[in-house]
C-alpha cells in the first residue's frame, strides 16, 4: 500500500496539483491521461527524482521500502535513453544486480529474455545496435531484474508491435500475481487499461480525475472519463469530432 | 554601464600619459633598482627605466599579441579538428598525421627552426605558436564533434536539408566553441608565457619593447633584491587569464539564449522564461 | 593480418616523410656544426680550415645524399654518434628520455593529483567555494610559468626550509620540486576540461536513468559519468604527453634534470645532426605509439562512436 | 508520371548480416504505404536507408524518379521525418521552435504555399495543426512531456510541405485526443497538398486510415505488400487482430 | 651535497655553470674532466704572471726546423695505474687531434716522435704558439688504451671518477697515487647546473660549497648570509664589433664616435654592478703584453659626428639628408651583453643616433655570413691560453675566424704575420703590444670591459679554493674543507 499525500509539484507553473492517491498492494493500476497531463512526472516523484528545478511538496507513504531499483522497477517513457551508449546490455544488467549487492541471477534473467522474445545474444550488443522494441523490451527487462514489487512502467509498449504487446501485459499481469507485486501502468490508450487493469486512475492536466475499477471507469459520468470512453468505443471518424470539445 | 566604460576610458588615458611622460624606454642605469617613488611608481627596473610605465607597455603589446595569436590558432585549430570529426576517411586521416608530425617536436625546438627559417619577426612568431597550439584545439573538437556526430538530431538536420557546413556552424560548433573558449582564456596567458620563453631564443618582441613575458625572465635574476620586477608582470598576466575568464562568461550570459550558469547545458533549465 | 602490414607500412611511409622533412628543414636552417666543433670561440681557424672540415663531415653535399647515407645507417640500425660529445645517440638519448620520462611521469602524477579531486569535485559540487577553488587553481596554472613556481618553491622548500633539495637528480625526494612545477600548470588545462565534460556526462538521461534504476552514486560517477567524459579530456592529454615527451627545457635547466629538452635544444643550437635525427626518429615513435593508445582507448571507452550504429 | 519514392530491390547489411534484403514497392502521388512487423523486422533501417541515412548495401532508391539522396540542393525539402524516437531528434540546446524552424528557414524560398508566411504565423498555425500550445515551443526539448514533443516533432515535418513524410511511430505517447488530431491532420496534408506517407508504425488502425497499401516486414523481408490489412498471410493477420482492443 | 653524507668529512660540492653529456676530455668543450681535476695537459697557464709553466711536461725546448723536444715528468701515472710515457702522450695527443678538429688546427702538429721519455714533435710551420697551444684543456692526457672514454676517462689528476651522471654530475673521488701532493678532499661532488639563480639557491641552502658564477643579483644577499663571493678578472672582452666592410662603420670618426659615447664606468659599475673592469684594449692590463694607452685628448661623440660630417637636424644626426641609423646585433646567450646593448642604444638616441637592435642566435654564424649590421656586442676571448697569438690572428687577420668586421688592413695584417714567424717570447709580447696598440688607434673594434668571474662559497668551511683568470683549473689537490 502506498499512499500519495498533498503531493504537490511546479516548475514555473504548477504542473502537478495538490495530489491523494493510494495505490494498493499487488494491483494491476493503470493510470491513463492525456498527454502531458503530468502521468510521467508523477511518477518521477513517486521515484523520489524530479528533474532538477522542479520542487515539490507533499509526501509519499509506504508500509514498506522504496529503494530505487530494489523495490522499484521503473521503465522510462523515452526507453531509448535509458542506456549508456558505450556499455552492452550484459554490462548494465551485471551494474544493476552489483549496485544491490547481488549475483546474476541466470535462469531468471534468461526466462525473462524469452518472454520478451529477446535473443540472448543481444545482450553484448551495445544500445546503439538494437531496435526500438528490442530496446523498449530491455528496458522491461531492466526494471524487472531485481523482482521488484512496484513497477512503474511508463508506455511501455509503444515500440512494440501488438501481438507482443498483448503477451507482455499478460506476463506482466503474471508476474504481479507471482511476486505480488504492483504495477503502476502508463497509458493513455483505455483499450489495454480497461483489459488488463484491475483499477484506474485517470488524470487530466495535472490532477486526479478519478479512480476505480474498469467497471466503474466504464460507467463513469464524469466529462473527461466519458470523453475518453467514447473515443475508445467509437470509430476514429467519429472519435475526433467528439474529442476536441471537450479537450481545450 | 556607460559609466564603467567612462572609467576604464580615463584610467587608460591616464595610464598612456603616464607612460608617455615618464617614457618606458629612458634608460637611467646610475638609478636602478630604485624602490616606488613619486617619480617612479612601480620603481625602476635593473637599467633604471620607469617599471610602471614599462608594465603598461608591455601589457598592450602582450595582450594585443596574445589575443590575436590565441584567436587566430583557436580558429584554425577548431576549424580542422571539427573536419578531422566530421568527414571520416582521407581529410581525418591527414589531419591526423599532420597533428602527430607536428607534435614531434618540443615547443622550443619547433620554435627554433622557425626562427630559423623565417627569421625574428612578429609574423614568424605567430606562426610558431600557431603550429605548436592549434593541435589542442584541433583534438578536443574532434572528440567533442565525433560524439556530436552520434545524435540523432543531426541526421534530422541532414533530412532538414542542411547542408554540412550549416550542420557544423549550428549544431556542432556552439557546444564545442564553449569549451574551445574556456581552453582560449587559458592560453592567453600561456601565450604571453610563450613570448618570454621565445625572445630566449631572438624570436620575441625585439628589445626595448617591453612585453610581460620577457619582463618576467628579466626580472628573475632581481628574484630576491627586487622580486616586484618578476611578481608583478606575473600578477599580471594572471589578472589578464582572470578577465579573459570573466569576459567570456559575461558575453556568454549577455549572448546566447541557453541558460547555462556555466557553459554548459544544464537540466535545470526551468529558469528561463517561457512565453 | 594484411590490416597490420598496411598499417605498418603506413607507419613507416609517415616515420620517412617526417624524418626527410625535418632533415630537409634542419639543413635549411642557417649554420652547421662545424663552428662549434672547431670551438672557434676559443681556437683559431682559417675559413679554408672551416671549410676543410665541412667537407670532411660531409656537410657539402647535396641534402639528399646526406638524408641516403643516413637512412643507409638507419636501416643499419645505427644511429651513429653524436658529432659534439662522439657519444652514441642512442645511448644519449635513451638516458636523457630515463629522466624526461621520470619528470614528465612526477609531473602528470602531480597534475592528476590536483586536477581529478579539483575538477571532479567542482563538478559534482554546487558549493561555491569549490567552484571558485577550482578556477583559481586553473588560472593561476595558466598564468603562471613552471619555472616560477619553481623558483618560489625552491625559495621556500629548499632554501628557507632545507627541506628537499634545489636541484639534482636523486631520487625521489629531488624529484618532488620538478615534478611539482611541471605538475602545477599541467592541471590548470585539466581542471576545467574535466570539470566541463563530466557535467556535460551528467546531465545526460542515460545518468538520470542509470540512478533510477538503483545505481549507486559511486558507480555513476566512476564508472559511467567519467568514462563517458574521459574521451576529450584523453585527447588533450595525449598531446601534453607527446609534448613532455619532447622535454621541458626550462625545469631541465633550472632543476639540473638532463632531459631530451635540453638535449635538443643545445643539439639544435650546435645543429648536431646525428643527435636530432635520431631523436626525431626515436620521438616520432614514441609518439606515434602515444596518439595510436590514446586513440584506441578513446574507442574503447566509447566504443559506440563507430559509424553504422543508430538509435 | 514517376512516383513520388520507388525503392527497388533494396538490401541492407551490417557486417554481412542482412537486416533488409530485396525490398521494392513505390509510392504514388497521394497514396500511402504503412510498413508493418515485428519489433526488430527492420521498418526503421527502412526508413533511414529512404532518408538517406544510411547507405544501402545495394537497390535502389528514388524520388520523383531521380535517384536519391544525389547531394542537389533542395532535393531534401521533399522528405520529411518524425523519427521513432522524437526527443533525440531536437537539439538540446535549442529551444522546440527553433528546431521547428530549422528546416522552414532552409527551404523557405522554395515552398509552394507559404513562402510569405510569417515565422510566427507558421508557428501558430503549427501549434493548432498538432494541438499544441504554442508556448511550449519556447521550451527546451526536455522539459516537454512525451507526446508534446512527439506533435513538436510532427509540425516540424510537415512545416516544409514535403512530398513524402516518413514517420515512425509517430502516434506513441499520444493520447487518443491528439492522436485523433494527427490522423485528421495527415488526411488534410495528404488531400490538399498531396503528400504521401510511408507511415512505420504498430498501430494498425492508424495504418489502415491514412494507407493506401501495407508492406509487411518480417525478419528484414517483406512478407507481405497487399491493398487491404485483411487480405494479408497468417502473420500479417494476427497482427490486425492483436491491434484491436 | 654537504648535508648528504655526513660521515664523510673531506666532501666537496662544487656548482659548475655548464652541463656536459661526455666526459671524453678531447671533445668536452667545457672541459669538465681537466677543471675536475680528472685530467691535467703538458703544460699549463699561470694565473698570476700569465706564463707558460710546466705540468705534465718538465721542460721543453725549440729545437729548431719546426721542431719542438717536450721531456715529461717522471712517475706519474694514470688513474688505472698505467706509467705515463711518451708513447701514452703522444697516443693521447693524436687522439685528441683525430677527434677533435678544433685541436687539430690549433696545435698544427706536423708528426710526433718519441724520444725515451721525450716527444719530438714537428708542426706544420712556423708555430710559436705551440707551447701555448698545449695549455688546451682539449689536449690533455689519457690512457687511450682505456675504454670508456666518454665516462671514466683515465687521466693523471688528483681525483678520478667515480660516476658519470650525463648533464647531471661527476663524482669524483681521491686519485691515491697521484703524481703530486695527494689530494686533500676525498671526494667532490662537480654538479652542473647552467641556470644561475639554481646555482645560487644551491649555496644558500647550504647543498653546496662552491658555486661557480652566482648570480650577480644575489651578491649582497650572499654576503650579507655570510658567503664569500669572489671577483676574478677573466680573458674575456666585451665589445663591439664593428662592421668596417660596409655601412656607416667605415668611416674612422663614426667608429671613434661610436667609441666615445660608451660610458664604460657605467656599464661596469650598473650592468655588471662593479664585477668587471673597463676595458682600453682587448688584453687585461695584467698581460706582459698589454700596452699601456696615452691619455688621449678626449672628443665628446658628438665632435666625432661633426667631424665625419654630420650635423644635426630635428634632434637626428644627419649626413646628406641621411639620418644615421644603425644596426645593433646582440645574443641572448650572454644576457649583459643585451643589458649593454640597450644602454648603448639610449645613449645613442640622446645624440640623435637611432640604433635598432637585433636579437640573433649564434652570433659567429650570422655576423660571419651577413653584412646588414653596422655593430655587434661580442664577447670574447683574447689570451686563452696565455698567448696574443690566438685573438689577433683570428680577428684581425683577413683569415682569422672571427674576424667578423672584415679587417683587411695590409699594415695590421703584416705585423700579424710578423708575430706568427716570431717564437721569442719577449718579442712576441712586444709584438703583440705594438698590434693591440694599432688596433686600438684604428678603433676596429671598441672595447667595453672585461667582465670578472664570480665564485661564491663558504669560506668557513673552504680552504684552499683559488679563481683562476683561466677559469682551467677549479678542483685541485690543494682545495680542502674544514667543519
Ligand atoms: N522539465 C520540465 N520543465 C517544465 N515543464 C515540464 C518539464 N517536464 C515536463 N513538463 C511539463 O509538465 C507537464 C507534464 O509532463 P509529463 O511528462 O508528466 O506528461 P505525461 O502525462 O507523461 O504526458 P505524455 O503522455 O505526453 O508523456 C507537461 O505539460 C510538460 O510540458
Ligand atoms: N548496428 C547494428 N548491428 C547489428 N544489428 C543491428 C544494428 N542496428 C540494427 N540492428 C538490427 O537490425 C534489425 C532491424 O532493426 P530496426 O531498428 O530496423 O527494427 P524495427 O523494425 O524498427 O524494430 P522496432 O519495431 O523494434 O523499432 C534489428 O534486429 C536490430 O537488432
Ligand atoms: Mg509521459
Ligand atoms: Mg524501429
Amino acid at each position: 500500500m502506498i499512499q500519495i499525500r498533498n503531493i504537490h509539484v511546479r516548475a514555473k507553473h504548477v504542473l502537478l496539483h495538490d495530489m491523494n492517491l493510494s495505490l494498493p498492494a499487488h494491483r494491476f493500476i493503470c493510470l491513463v491521461g492525456a498527454s502531458g497531463s503530468g502521468k510521467t512526472l508523477l511518477l518521477k516523484r513517486l521515484l523520489d527524482r524530479l528533474p532538477d528545478g522542479m520542487s515539490s511538496s507533499g509526501e509519499v507513504i509506504s508500509d514498506e521500502p522504496l529503494r530505487r531499483g530494489l523495490d522499484i522497477g521503473y521503465i522510462p517513457q523515452q526507453y531509448t535513453d535509458a542506456f549508456l551508449p558505450f556499455l552492452t546490455m550484459r554490462q548494465m544488467l551485471r551494474d544493476t544486480y552489483r549496485a544491490h549487492g547481488r549475483k546474476m541471477d541466470h535462469p531468471y534473467i534468461d526466462d525473462v529474455l524469452r518472454t520478451l522474445e529477446l535473443d540472448p545474444t543481444w545482450l553484448d550488443r551495445y544500445p546503439g545496435e538494437l531496435s526500438g522494441g528490442q530496446l523498449q523490451r530491455f528496458a522491461i527487462l531492466f526494471a524487472v531484474t531485481l523482482k521488484p514489487r512496484l513497477i512503474l512502467a511508463d508506455e511501455l509498449t509503444t515500440a512494440l508491435d501488438p501481438v507482443l504487446t498483448r503477451r507482455l501485459l499478460d506476463w506482466l499481469t503474471e508476474y504481479q500475481h507471482q511476486y505480488g507485486a504492483t504495477i503502476l501502468f502508463v497509458t493513455h490508450e483505455l483499450g489495454p487499461a480497461l483489459h488488463y487493469g484491475e483499477q484506474l486512475v485517470l488524470m487530466q492536466d495535472g490532477r486526479i480525475v478519478e479512480t476505480g475499477t474498469p467497471q466503474m471507469i466504464e460507467q463513469s459520468r464524469h466529462p473527461f472519463t466519458m470523453s475518453l470512453m467514447q473515443a475508445h468505443r467509437t470509430s476514429p471518424e467519429e472519435r475526433k469530432s467528439s474529442c476536441t470539445q471537450s479537450y481545450p | 554601464m556607460k559609466k564603467r566604460w567612462l572609467i576604464f576610458g580615463g584610467c587608460l588615458l591616464f595610464f598612456i600619459s603616464y607612460t608617455v611622460f615618464t617614457n618606458s624606454f629612458n634608460t637611467n642605469i646610475a638609478k636602478r633598482l630604485e624602490p616606488a617613488s613619486f617619480e617612479h611608481w612601480l620603481g625602476t627596473d635593473g637599467l633604471g627605466r620607469d617599471f610602471a610605465a614599462r608594465l603598461f607597455l608591455a601589457g598592450l603589446i602582450s595582450l594585443g599579441f596574445s589575443l590575436l595569436t590565441v584567436l587566430l590558432t583557436a580558429c584554425i585549430g577548431t576549424c580542422l579538428g571539427c573536419l578531422a570529426g566530421f568527414y571520416d576517411g582521407r581529410l581525418k586521416h591527414l589531419i591526423h598525421r599532420l597533428e602527430d608530425g607536428l607534435v614531434i617536436f618540443p615547443d622550443t625546438v619547433l620554435a627554433l627552426v622557425i626562427a630559423g627559417l623565417f627569421g625574428a619577426s612578429p609574423q614568424s612568431l605567430i606562426f610558431a605558436i600557431l603550429l605548436i597550439k592549434w593541435i589542442s584545439y584541433a583534438r578536443l573538437s574532434e572528440t567533442l564533434v565525433t560524439e556530436t556526430m552520434q545524435k540523432p538530431y543531426i541526421s534530422m538536420a541532414r533530412i532538414n536539408g542542411l547542408t554540412d557546413s550549416m550542420i557544423l556552424r549550428r549544431h556542432i560548433l556552439p557546444p564545442i566553441i564553449r569549451q574551445v573558449v574556456v581552453l582560449m582564456s587559458l592560453d592567453v596567458g600561456k601565450v604571453i608565457l610563450f613570448l618570454s620563453a621565445f625572445s630566449y631564443i631572438g624570436l620575441g618582441v625585439q628589445a626595448p619593447l617591453p612585453e610581460w613575458g620577457t619582463m618576467l625572465n628579466e626580472g628573475r635574476p632581481y628574484f630576491s633584491s627586487a622580486p616586484r620586477l618578476m611578481l608583478l608582470p606575473g600578477a599580471c598576466i594572471v589578472l589578464t587569464v582572470v578577465a579573459t575568464m570573466g569576459w567570456t562568461r559575461w558575453m556568454k550570459k549577455k549572448g546566447g539564449h541557453v541558460n547555462d550558469s556555466d557553459s554548459e547545458h544544464t537540466r535545470s533549465g526551468e529558469t528561463r522564461p517561457s512565453a | 593480418m594484411h590490416s597490420i602490414v598496411k598499417r605498418l607500412l603506413s607507419l613507416s611511409l609517415f616515420t620517412l616523410l617526417i624524418t626527410f622533412s625535418c632533415f630537409v628543414l634542419l639543413r635549411l636552417l642557417p649554420g652547421d656544426p662545424v663552428l662549434t666543433l672547431l670551438n672557434i670561440d676559443e681556437l683559431s681557424a682559417t675559413p679554408e680550415q672551416i671549410e676543410a672540415a665541412r667537407r670532411e663531415l660531409g656537410y657539402d653535399q647535396p641534402m639528399l645524399v646526406q638524408y641516403v647515407r643516413w637512412l643507409q645507417d638507419i636501416l643499419t640500425l645505427r644511429l651513429g654518434n653524436s658529432l659534439q660529445t662522439g657519444r652514441p645517440v642512442i645511448e644519449m638519448l635513451l638516458e636523457s628520455y630515463l629522466v624526461t620520462a621520470e619528470l614528465a611521469l612526477g609531473g602528470i602524477l602531480i597534475a592528476l593529483l590536483i586536477a581529478l579531486p579539483l575538477g571532479i569535485g567542482s563538478a559534482l559540487t554546487t558549493r561555491r567555494s569549490v567552484v571558485r577553488l577550482a578556477h583559481l587553481v586553473s588560472m593561476s596554472g595558466a598564468a603562471v610559468p613552471g619555472f616560477w613556481i619553481g623558483l618560489l618553491l625552491v625559495d621556500l622548500f629548499a632554501v628557507r626550509l632545507g627541506w628537499l633539495p634545489v636541484m639534482g637528480r636523486e631520487g625521489m625526494t629531488s624529484l618532488v620540486l620538478p615534478a611539482l612545477s611541471l605538475g602545477f600548470p599541467l592541471a590548470s588545462v585539466y581542471i576545467p576540461l574535466i570539470r566541463l565534460n563530466l557535467r556535460r556526462e551528467l546531465n545526460q538521461p542515460y545518468i538520470e536513468l542509470a540512478r533510477m534504476r538503483g545505481i549507486s552514486e559511486r558507480t555513476i560517477l566512476w564508472r559511467y559519468a567519467l568514462r563517458g567524459s574521459l574521451p576529450p579530456v584523453l585527447s588533450v592529454f595525449g598531446l601534453t604527453l607527446g609534448s613532455l615527451a619532447g622535454g621541458v627545457v626550462v625545469l631541465e635547466v633550472l632543476f639540473a634534470y638532463p632531459g631530451v629538452g635540453k638535449l635538443m635544444v643545445d643539439a639544435i643550437l650546435q645543429r648536431d645532426y646525428p643527435l636530432i635525427q635520431g631523436y626525431i626518429l626515436l620521438t616520432t615513435g614514441i609518439i606515434l605509439v602515444l596518439h595510436q593508445g590514446v586513440r584506441s582507448l578513446n574507442r574503447a571507452l566509447r566504443p559506440d562512436w563507430q559509424k553504422g550504429t543508430h538509435t | 508520371m514517376y512516383p513520388v519514392l520507388s525503392v527497388t530491390d533494396l538490401t541492407y547489411q551490417i557486417k554481412d548480416q542482412p537486416i533488409l534484403s530485396n525490398i521494392s514497392f513505390h509510392v504514388t502521388k497521394k497514396a500511402s504505404i504503412g510498413i508493418i512487423g515485428e519489433s526488430g523486422s527492420g521498418k526503421t533501417t527502412l526508413g533511414r536507408l529512404i532518408l538517406g541515412l544510411l547507405k544501402p548495401t545495394h537497390g535502389l532508391i528514388s524520388l520523383h524518379g531521380k535517384a536519391f539522396p544525389s547531394g542537389h540542393r533542395n532535393e531534401r525539402r521533399a522528405i520529411q521525418a518524425v523519427f521513432q524516437h522524437p526527443l533525440a531528434s531536437f537539439n538540446p540546446e535549442w529551444t522546440v521552435r527553433e528546431s521547428i524552424l530549422e528546416p522552414f528557414r532552409r527551404h523557405r524560398p522554395i515552398l509552394r504555399h507559404f513562402p510569405a508566411t510569417s515565422e510566427e504565423n507558421l508557428m501558430t498555425a503549427l501549434a493548432l495543426a498538432v494541438g499544441l500550445e504554442e508556448r511550449l515551443f519556447d521550451r527546451l526539448p526536455h522539459q516537454l512531456s512525451g507526446g508534446q514533443i512527439q506533435r513538436a516533432a510532427i509540425a516540424r515535418a510537415i512545416s516544409i510541405e514535403p512530398d513524402i513524410i516518413v514517420m515512425d511511430e509517430p502516434t506513441t505517447g499520444l493520447d487518443v485526443v491528439s492522436r485523433a488530431q494527427i490522423i485528421e491532420l495527415l488526411e488534410r496534408l495528404q488531400q490538399t497538398l498531396g503528400v504521401s506517407l510511408v507511415l512505420i508504425s504498430h498501430d494498425i488502425d492508424f495504418i489502415r486510415r491514412l494507407c493506401s497499401e501495407t508492406l509487411v516486414l518480417r525478419d528484414g523481408r517483406a512478407v507481405d505488400l497487399i491493398d487491404r490489412l485483411e487480405s494479408g498471410s497468417a502473420y500479417t493477420q494476427r497482427f490486425v487482430e492483436a491491434g484491436t482492443w | 651535497a654537504a648535508s648528504d653524507t655526513p660521515q664523510e668529512q673531506n666532501h666537496l660540492t662544487f656548482v659548475y655553470n655548464f652541463a656536459t653529456q661526455s666526459l671524453d676530455p678531447h671533445r668536452d668543450s667545457s672541459y669538465v674532466p681537466l677543471r675536475a681535476g680528472v685530467t691535467e695537459t703538458l703544460v699549463r697557464l699561470d694565473d698570476e704572471r700569465l706564463t707558460v709553466e710546466p705540468w705534465l711536461a718538465k721542460k721543453w725546448s725549440y729545437e729548431g726546423k719546426r721542431t719542438w723536444r717536450i721531456v715529461l715528468q717522471e712517475d706519474v701515472t694514470f688513474h688505472n695505474g698505467k706509467q705515463l710515457d711518451a708513447a701514452a702522450v703522444k697516443s693521447s695527443l693524436e687522439r685528441s687531434i683525430d677527434e677533435n678538429p678544433g685541436v687539430k688546427n690549433a696545435l698544427n702538429i706536423e708528426t710526433i716522435k718519441t724520444d725515451g721519455l721525450d716527444l719530438l714533435i714537428q708542426t706544420k710551420t712556423t708555430y710559436p704558439e705551440f707551447i701555448s697551444e698545449l695549455v688546451n684543456p682539449n689536449t690533455a692526457i689519457i690512457d687511450t688504451k682505456a675504454s670508456g672514454v666518454t665516462k671514466e676517462p683515465m687521466g693523471t689528476g688528483p681525483f678520478q671518477v667515480e660516476r658519470f651522471a650525463p648533464g647531471t654530475k661527476v663524482e669524483l673521488k681521491r686519485f691515491k697515487s697521484y703524481w703530486q701532493e695527494q689530494a686533500k678532499l676525498d671526494s667532490v661532488d662537480f654538479v652542473f647546473n647552467e641556470d644561475a639563480g639554481a646555482r645560487t639557491n644551491a649555496l644558500r641552502a647550504a647543498q653546496a660549497d662552491i658555486v661557480y658564477r652566482p648570480d650577480i643579483e644575489s651578491v649582497k644577499q650572499l654576503k650579507s648570509e655570510g658567503l664569500t663571493v669572489q671577483a676574478t678578472d677573466t680573458f674575456r672582452v666585451h665589445q663591439l664589433t664593428m662592421n668596417v666592410a660596409n655601412g656607416p662603420m667605415q668611416s674612422f670618426e663614426v667608429r671613434q664616435a661610436m667609441d666615445a659615447l660608451i660610458n664604460r664606468k657605467q656599464l661596469v659599475d650598473h650592468v655588471l654592478q662593479g664585477y668587471a673592469v673597463p676595458a682600453r684594449g682587448p688584453f687585461l692590463s695584467s698581460f706582459p703584453f698589454a700596452p699601456n694607452y696615452p691619455q688621449q685628448l678626449q672628443k665628446t661623440p658628438e665632435e666625432w659626428l661633426k667631424q665625419a660630417g654630420y650635423t644635426k637636424q630635428n634632434g637626428r644626426m644627419q649626413k646628406d639628408g641621411r639620418p644615421l641609423k644603425l644596426t645593433l646585433l646582440t645574443y641572448a646567450a650572454r644576457p649583459d651583453l643585451l643589458l649593454i646593448a640597450q644602454v648603448i642604444q639610449d645613449d645613442a638616441k640622446k645624440i640623435g643616433v637611432a640604433i635598432t637592435i637585433k636579437q640573433i642566435d649564434v652570433p659567429e654564424e650570422y655576423m660571419a655570413s651577413n653584412r646588414d649590421w653596422d655593430i655587434a656586442t661580442y664577447s670574447n676571448l683574447t689570451a686563452p691560453r696565455g698567448d696574443a697569438g690566438y685573438y689577433l690572428n683570428a680577428t684581425y687577420h683577413p683569415n682569422g675566424g672571427l674576424n667578423f668586421s672584415r679587417v683587411a688592413d695590409p699594415k695590421l695584417t703584416k705585423q700579424i704575420e710578423t708575430l706568427n714567424e716570431t717564437i721569442q717570447i719577449e718579442e712576441r709580447s712586444r709584438l703583440a703590444e705594438q698590434i693591440a696598440r694599432y688596433v686600438n688607434e684604428k678603433r676596429y673594434n671598441s672595447f667595453l670591459l672585461h667582465p670578472s668571474t664570480l665564485v661564491a662559497y663558504d669560506s668557513k668551511r673552504v680552504k684552499g679554493w683559488k679563481t683562476e683568470k683561466s677559469e682551467y683549473y677549479m678542483i685541485t689537490n690543494t682545495l680542502q674543507v674544514t667543519d
